[in-house]
């Protein structure tokens, strides 16, 4: 039988020894909450890693399409003399082209940062946790696996790192 | 040409139902309008339905009749134009001929006949005539006209009278022309018409007279002295001595602003040089004294080739006197019987009349399209007299203030809706040939005539005029009204034998101010104040809109403390100040015409200026065009006086927006400018490319373009209000420039720049480039972002800000009438849509059309103010054949274009205005 | 400027209260008196500029001053005043984002709010200005029956794009900012409704050490991207008027003083709204002096490169001597709108040089006639630039004066009242000083501290 | 519900493509639409079955911008010698004798700022047909084609290959027979000078 060992740090030295402790120990570290910007270690590197390359990719592709769409429709579509100009001006042709590039990039990323941060799983059994919904205000918390009958050395460890509170859920 | 015996071209109820209907359709912007089909029972119109179809007619200033030709869709004339084979239109028009369409459809008409107790029908009235007249010899009857020129009209007044021996016809007109008339009696002791002809006057001398303003002769004086400074060899020169700036005095080579009562010394020293035996010595300030001393050196040196010309203000002496100056001169004039052949005084008939009818010696009157109670001087209270008639009828088209005074009032029929003859100036006779039945119930004229005279034979007016004409034979008939113009009717020269010199006494000028009373050119006597157009089109000198201010000279102002826009008071009436440039010192100026107290909602717009400053106030009793002393008292209040443009000075590198050369002088090379502009997308090898040149120095600022292009392109007329905010709608203005080179007009239409800078800043391209180069404006597309404009470095572009198109100028009269006049070719606009001149987009392509459904030739069409201009100043065609007259302009030595440095490389190119400023300039 | 407890007092040092602060009010509170006056006052002055645009689009634009010369008048000032304001927002956050600087944490939420707000009520002019406002929609690429699409080279289409794409990324960026206040205001224990609303925006946001490793990043990228795209927005708009050929226009200084001027005119703006937010929400505590001390000595720095943006425009019209750019200088200084130059010079020039003393750059009454100074500087240049330039072009002919109506002014003033309004609305939709980066921020300053 | 509603949300932009849609097809465009008519006229027993040619009706077409309506007195020169009492034709006969015009109703609606010309068409061997369908097989009339501007553009861009040989202009079946050889080079030419001196997709050449 599977159990968890949930703990709160009021701060974040206390929240990064608990989790050094816990690596330590060789405990599963299951979550990590924290109610700002923490990075630790590695931990979402990879996650994260490709989100500025989706940004700039889509950024790109959508600039090409729109300049490739605005020459099509100045030049093949309905060719105009408007003013003596030439039908395929690009010098201006490439200025909407560039603001649709950057909007285009924004909404990429954020599509991006959707999909690789696991967003919009409004009911992640980690809400079920009551410590969890703290963490976004005051807490960092660290959810630990155990086992039933070494909890105790886990809620130490984790108590000896500074947790201000600390309890065992079991499933 | 369909049946002409009668005129059933087209039911007056089928056009007032086109009027409905127009009212709806054609807005652009408008989703698909569901209108019904509506074919005729019968065919009238065959195959030619919605297409121009054009009719010789004669259009009415001042009595005389210019020849015209009028443009009729589906029965409903649209414009008028010119008719080249009539000497007082030579295919031209002048401002007054333009305006005259939309009168024929103004709402103000009166639309019944109306009496004592109200509004009755024509019985009523023809029972109240006859009850008066049955068996009376016509004592104590008078019927009162303006100048009549009509030989049918001339021939029933005969007819009239001869029944009833008591019948009195009086003419006056407002405008009269009696100094000319006694002067040439002083002088050959017979009266006689003078008739300069310009085109071979080498030196042109004009005393307070002003040929190229208006009046029924503008357009024949124009366009002979035109023709006269474009011809090649010795340079024409004009010399000017004027109290305020006319048309003339602006073209002229030299000017010089001088006090009306010092026009005859000028005169007096010119005629001393030519031997009248006094001394040339007269009392005239030094500079006047030193131009006049140039024009007595250019006079001796043309001898038969000069003329000196005297303005209608100046007493009959001084006209005799010219008439023996230029006799000495042997100035190419042509002296003829006059035209009209009323022999009487103008002032002094009316002037009867009015005692007349104060003694109660007057039964009955009927006045006949003429408005007495406007301009009888004030000291006659004419309206008062008018009142002790028992039965007075006023014959007129709008309510105006006779017809207001007098018992009865009944609606005229329009020139378009009647059938006539007139002569012209120079006694041309030319017929008045009906375009439409009677649109507001109205009465011609003859048929007027013929409720004086019960008695007499009732044949239709238009039996009447065929019989004057002796058009017995239907073919005859049929080329007479073709043509419009009879032949050979023009007066014929006479020897007028030498003229007795007369020599009026030297003057001199009082310290006291006087106000020179000079017509409207926009209004003329007033007449023109009913008409929308007339009333929007901006004072040939002033600019001003929608009335007229006193113009006075910036000395003047200065010792008043007062500037443009301040209300002075003067002689009971009160008229805001405009300071003019060129207006001689001690003398003031106010049109005559404006300032209307009725006629309609126009003629009193609320805007234009109150009564009060009615310039007619200030005549004194015996007529004439001078007010008595006056003295200017500033009041310290403002009045709003609107104008399209506000300032006329040019200075520094700004004139060269305004050129003006020598004679023989050549526009400089525009240095060549590094351009990154390229040549842009190819077009069709064979397309016309059409361009404009316009020759300023043949352009006499008469509007006559700027209304033509008004009623060719359905621009509606906005109101003073509207003006006074900054906003125009005409397409075509024509600005007044001066500096110290000289100064002039310069008609600004579109550029339709080859690189327009309109163009590319729309973003959803409404204005766009046609293959031959006209710069389109596409209304259905345009949203209303006004970038164009603000672009546009000619600012030629014209934003409907409101619904102009449905304008609520005629008050609580519904406009629906006007919009019979619309072209069925152009668009009419909708509000928030930019507008401009299209080079008349519509003639180009009925042109294109018609060339291409037959396979022939394209004929390069005319554009409506080409059309117009008396001295085809304005130019258009096609600038990819070398032959054609755009073409060979473009090489001439005058040529150069608007704003060239800019790169936009203007289709509407000028000739730069030309001034002989002669060798003794500075002197002067 | 490591020195982060001088951002922050001693008192926001705990999480807890920093939470306490500024979620609180929202989840518990009710709206006080002050907010309800606040909002009515507001709602009938945006009452107002919606009748006048009622007025202007039932008669036409001939309800404005605007005339056949001086085609545009205030609608197009207004726009380009509006869209100038909404320039510091972003700036705050992607430019001080990507510099680390400590004093945006306090101010950017709510000048990304300012942002959005203000970019929004830009983008109404350019329609409300049409002749024909129905047909808004025809700048857009969009396949119609009449085969035709927009015109690439028209300045107006690069607005267009340039002020769609700008109002959609700010919204992205400042939702992205959003997402984990949201979910702080969505586990938050209290009675409002709007949790659940929260909870649906928070997109099931947990704040694990790897979704905010993505959060940053994500930050940084799109800071990277909107720098240079605030600056293109209003390089373009200053195109509006710099790709023309007219007198006073057609200058190459146009693009980049336009942004200097849209940064000045939006820190203005924020200084006023930070004046407002700390004493009406209680959050003295986080928007201290030495926020306002930073964003003084920005609107010093802005002005003085206004004073040398003019002077070069001055210079080159007397350098090259054009006669139409000479005339132009000319009736700038001495013409009837040259009461507005100098109240152009002395509000976005002169009056910011009074920040070179560090007790004035903490002074509230002096900040605020100093950004209203600005304020007001800023829209009688958007004015000038138009009525100048459009009154006395080349032709003296077309020579006409501009004169607002009522109704123009009535427009201005209802945008204002919106603004407002929104930003009431807003105050109490969401928190408009961003949680996580303060308790941030409270953790480095508390380390200094020890 | 908050799903379905945040789903609704993001299908919204939807109504706009159908709307984008829904303006190329006949709803919107009027193509295929009948309308009722005060006498039920067929063009498919005059113009088809009986072959009077279009332009003994229509005499506006080959000489200006207008095909014209016929007259009243145009029907009366057969049906005052035929049918001369069918009741469906009393609206005709009623006009005549009280001299008020027939009123029908537009099938093919133009807005007004569009300046179509006939016989420019006509002159130039665009048939009939190509705008209006084929005729002589409608017992009612109904609008046969879009009549938008990006219609009338197809053929202006092109106008090759709708032409006809000028004796074939009022044929219902332009498309039918094949053009011979030397007509269509002769076809060609002509286009090839209209081409030399004319852009037809100048936007003057609809709207002025």
């Amino acid at each position: 039988m599977t159990a968890l060992a949930i703990a709160s740090f009021a701060d974040e030295a206390a929240f990064r020894a608990g989790v050094a402790k816990a690596d330590e120990a060789g405990r599963r570290v299951v979550g990590l909450w924290s109610p700002y910007p923490v990075e630790i270690g590695a931990i979402g590197e990879e996650m994260a890693a490709p989100i500025a390359w989706i940004a700039i990719a889509g950024g790109l592709a959508a600039a090409f399409l729109f300049y490739g769409f605005i020459w099509w429709t100045a030049t093949q579509s309905y060719p105009f003399d408007s003013g003596g100009r030439p039908l395929h001006s690009w010098q201006v042709f490439l200025i909407a082209p560039i603001e649709f590039g950057a909007l285009a990039a924004g909404v990429a990323g954020m599509i991006a940062f959707i999909v690789r941060a696991r967003l919009t799983r409004l009911h992640h059994p980690a809400f079920d946790i009551a410590e969890v919904e703290r963490a976004s205000s005051e807490h960092f918390v660290i959810a630990l696996a155990c086992d039933a009958d070494d909890g105790g050395d886990v809620l130490a460890l984790l108590a000896d790192a500074g947790a201000v509170h600390s309890r065992m859920v079991t499933r | 040409m369909p049946s002409l015996s009668e005129p059933d071209f087209v039911a007056r109820r089928e056009v007032l139902r086109l009027i409905a209907a127009g009212a709806a359709a054609s807005l652009a912007g408008c989703s698909k309008p569901d209108q019904p089909i509506v074919p005729a029972v019968e065919d009238k119109d065959g195959d030619r339905a919605g297409r121009i179809r054009r009719y010789a007619t004669t259009t009415m200033l001042a009595g005389y009749g210019r020849g015209a030709t009028a443009l009729v869709v589906d029965g409903r004339p649209i414009k008028l134009e010119g008719s080249a084979m009539h000497p007082a239109s030579l295919g031209a028009t002048d401002l007054f001929t333009e305006t005259a369409i939309l009168d024929l459809y103004d709402p103000q008409r009166l639309r019944a006949p109306a009496g004592p107790a109200g509004i009755a029908g024509w019985p009523m009235l023809e029972r109240a005539l006859i009850s008066r007249l049955a068996g009376s010899n016509g004592e104590g009857t008078v019927l009162l006209t303006g100048r009549v020129t009509s030989p049918s009209l001339l021939a029933r007044i005969a007819e009239a009278r001869a029944r009833m021996p008591g019948l009195r016809h009086i003419r006056s007109e407002a405008i009269d022309d009696d100094a000319e008339r006694e002067g040439a009696r002083l002088a050959f002791g017979r009266p006689l018409t003078m008739r300069s002809r310009l085109a071979e006057a080498d030196v042109l001398v004009l005393l307070d007279a002003d040929p190229l303003g208006p009046g029924p002769d503008q357009v024949a004086f124009a366009r002979a002295w035109a023709d006269r400074r474009r011809a090649s060899g010795k340079p024409q020169r004009t010399y000017v001595l004027e109290p305020s700036p006319t048309q003339s005095g602006i073209c002229a080579d030299r000017r010089i602003a001088l006090h009306p009562a010092l026009v005859v010394n000028a005169l007096l020293a010119v005629a001393a040089s030519l031997g009248t035996g006094t001394s040339g010595a007269v009392d005239l300030p030094p500079d006047a004294a030193a131009f006049v001393a140039s024009v007595i050196r250019d006079l001796r040196g043309a001898q038969g080739r000069a003329v000196v010309m005297v303005g209608r203000g100046q007493p009959p002496e001084v006209h005799a006197l010219a008439a023996w100056v230029n006799q000495r001169l042997h100035a190419p004039i042509d002296w003829i019987d006059p035209v009209d052949p009323d022999l009487s005084s103008h002032v002094e008939s009316l002037a009867s009349l009015a005692h007349d009818m104060a003694d109660g010696r007057v039964s009955t009157l009927m006045v006949l399209d003429a408005n007495p109670v406007l301009h009888a001087p004030p000291s006659w209270h004419f309206a008062e007299a008018l009142g002790r008639v028992p039965l007075s009828i006023s014959f007129s088209a709008f309510p105006d203030e006779t017809a207001m005074a007098t018992r009865w009032r009944a609606p005229l029929a329009h020139s378009l809706e009647s059938w006539g003859d007139a002569c012209g100036p120079d006694g041309t006779a030319s017929l008045i040939q009906p375009m439409v039945k009677p649109l507001f119930g109205g009465r011609s004229a003859l048929a007027a005539l013929a409720m004086l005279d019960p008695a007499g034979p009732r044949p239709n007016d238009h039996d009447r005029v065929r019989r004057q004409w002796n058009a017995t034979d239907d073919g005859h008939w049929r080329d007479l009204l073709v043509a419009g113009v009879v032949d050979g009717t023009a007066a014929t020269p006479v020897s007028p034998g030498d003229a007795r010199l007369v020599m009026p006494a030297p003057s001199r000028a009082s310290a006291a101010m006087i106000v020179t009373l000079p017509p409207s050119p926009t209004l003329w006597d007033g007449r023109g104040a009913t008409n929308a157009w007339a009333q929007e089109c901006p004072d040939p000198v002033t600019r001003q809109v929608w009335g007229a201010a006193l113009r006075i000279s910036p000395g003047d102002a200065r010792r008043l403390g007062v500037g443009d826009e301040d209300i002075v008071v003067f002689a009971g009436l009160s008229a805001p100040v405009k300071i003019v440039e060129g207006q001689a010192e001690g003398v003031a100026t106010l049109p005559l015409g404006h300032a209307r107290t009725a006629g309609g909602p126009i003629a009193t717009a609320p805007g234009t200026l109150g009564p009060g400053t009615d310039a007619y106030r200030l005549r004194g009793s015996r007529g004439g065009w001078l007010s008595g002393e006056v003295t200017l008292v500033p009041t310290g209040a403002k009045a709003h006086t609107p104008r399209n443009q506000k300032d006329f000075a040019l200075d520094g590198e700004a004139a060269s927006l305004y050129p003006v050369l020598a004679p023989g002088e050549a526009m400089p090379k525009p240095p060549s400018r590094a351009t990154l502009l390229g040549a842009g997308p190819e077009r069709p090898p064979d397309t016309p490319q059409w361009a404009m040149v316009i020759d300023t120095s043949a352009c006499i600022g008469c509007n006559a373009c700027v209304v033509a292009c008004q009623a060719e392109n359905n621009i509606p007329a906005i109101g003073p209000e509207q003006i006074g905010k900054g906003r125009d709608m005409h397409w075509l203005r024509v600005d007044r420039y001066e500096h110290e080179h000289g100064g002039g007009y310069q008609p600004v239409p579109c550029m339709q720049c080859e690189t327009a800078p309109c163009e590319p800043v729309c973003p959803v391209e409404a204005p766009v480039h046609s293959a031959e180069g006209l710069n389109l404006q596409v209304y259905n597309r345009c949203i209303g972002t006004r970038t164009c404009q603000a672009n546009c470095p000619y600012k030629v572009r014209r934003f409907n800000f409101l619904d102009y198109a449905g304008a609520d100028l005629w008050g609580d009269l519904d406009p629906a009438p006007v919009t019979a006049q619309r072209n069925p070719e152009v668009t009419v606009r909708a509000r928030g849509v930019m507008e401009k001149c299209t080079y008349c987009v519509q003639r180009i392509e009925t042109a294109k059309h018609g060339a291409d459904a037959t396979g022939e030739a394209l004929v390069t069409p005319v554009t409506a103010c080409q059309a117009a201009c008396p001295t085809q100043a304005i130019h258009f065609g096609n600038l990819a054949d070398p032959a054609s007259d755009v073409a060979q302009l473009r090489r001439d030595p005058r040529h150069y274009a608007l704003l060239e440095e800019l790169g936009t490389r203007p289709r509407t190119t000028y000739l730069a205005k030309v001034r002989d400023a002669g060798e003794g300039e500075g002197e002067a | 400027m490591s020195d982060a407890a001088r951002w922050l007092l001693p008192s926001m040092f705990d999480h807890k209260a920093i939470t306490d602060a500024i979620a609180g009010p929202l989840v518990e509170g009710k709206a006080g008196k002050r907010w309800w006056i606040a909002v009515l006052i507001s709602l009938a002055v945006t009452g107002i500029g919606v009748i006048a645009t009622g007025i202007s689009f039932a008669y036409g634009p001939g309800m404005w001053g605007n005339n056949s010369a001086v085609v545009w008048g205030f609608p197009i000032a207004n726009y380009v005043w509006w869209i100038g304001i909404g320039n510091a927002g972003t700036l705050i956050s992607a430019l001080l984002l990507l510099t680390r600087q400590k004093w945006r944490n306090a101010i950017n939420r709510f000048a990304e709010a300012m942002t959005i707000l203000a970019v929004s009520i830009a983008g109404l002019f350019p329609i409300i200005h049409l002749g024909r406002p129905m047909y808004f929609y025809w700048m857009a690429p969009y396949p119609n029956t009449m085969g035709l699409w927009p015109q690439w080279r028209s300045a107006l289409v690069w607005d267009f794009w340039a002020i769609l794409s700008y109002l959609l990324f700010s919204l992205i960026f400042f939702y992205l900012g959003l997402i984990p206040d949201l979910a702080t205001l969505r586990d938050r224990e209290g009675p409002s409704h709007w949790r659940r609303i929260w909870g649906a925006f928070a997109l099931g946001w947990q704040g694990t050490p790897a979704q905010w490793r993505s959060h940053q990043r994500l930050q940084r990228v799109m800071a990277v991207i909107a720098t240079p795209l605030v600056c293109s927005v209003h390089s373009i708009v200053g195109l509006d008027f710099a790709a023309s050929l007219m007198p006073g226009w057609t200058e190459s200084v146009f693009p980049p003083y336009f942004v200097v001027g849209a940064y000045f005119s939006g820190f203005a703006m924020v200084v006023l709204l930070a004046l407002v937010i700390r004493s009406a929400l209680g959050l003295e505590a986080m928007i201290r002096p030495a926020h306002l001390d930073a964003c003084a000595k920005m609107l010093l720095a802005a002005g003085s490169v206004m004073l040398l943006s003019y002077g070069s425009e001055w210079m080159s019209a007397l350098w090259t001597g054009e006669a139409a750019d000479l005339r132009f200088l000319r009736f700038s200084f001495t013409g009837t709108y040259s009461g507005l130059t100098y109240g152009m010079i002395l509000g976005n020039c002169l009056l910011p040089q009074l920040f070179w003393s560090p007790a004035l750059r903490r002074s509230v009454p002096v900040l605020v006639i100093v950004s209203a100074g600005v304020l007001f500087g800023m829209y009688f240049e958007r004015i000038l630039i138009i009525c100048n330039t459009l009154s006395i072009g080349y032709e003296p002919a077309a020579w006409t004066l501009y004169v607002p109506t009522l109704v123009d002014f009535a427009i201005l003033l209802g945008t204002g009242g919106l603004f407002v309004f929104a930003f009431l609305l807003l105050s109490r939709v969401i928190p408009l000083v961003p949680m996580y980066e303060i308790r941030e921020l409270a953790e480095v300053a508390k380390g200094e501290v020890r | 519900m908050a799903r379905t509603a945040l789903v609704l949300l993001l299908l919204s932009p939807l109504l706009l493509v159908l709307v984008l849609i829904l303006q190329h097809t006949g709803t919107i465009t009027g193509q295929d639409r009948f309308v009722e008519q005060a006498v039920p006229f067929s063009h498919k027993h005059h113009a088809g079955e009986l072959g009077i040619d279009c332009r003994f009706c229509h005499v506006g077409v080959e000489t200006g911008a207008k095909a014209t309506v016929p007259t009243t007195e145009v029907c009366m020169t057969c049906h005052s010698q035929i049918w001369t009492n069918a009741q469906m034709l009393a609206p005709v006969r009623n006009s005549l004798a009280t001299g008020t015009p027939l009123v029908w109703s537009r099938v093919n609606r133009l807005p007004g700022y569009v300046y179509f010309d006939h016989h420019v068409h006509v002159r130039n061997g665009v048939p009939c047909a190509a705008c209006h369908g084929d005729l002589r097989e409608m017992p009612l009339t109904a609008q046969a084609t879009p009549m938008t501007m990006q219609w009338c553009l197809d053929c202006h861009r092109d106008p090759a290959k709708r032409l006809v040989p000028q004796d074939r202009i009022t044929w219902s079946h332009p498309y039918d027979a094949p053009i011979p050889d030397d007509e269509f080079q002769r076809i060609h030419a002509h286009l090839l000078g209209v081409e030399r001196s004319r852009k037809l997709t100048d936007c003057s050449t609809c709207h002025r």
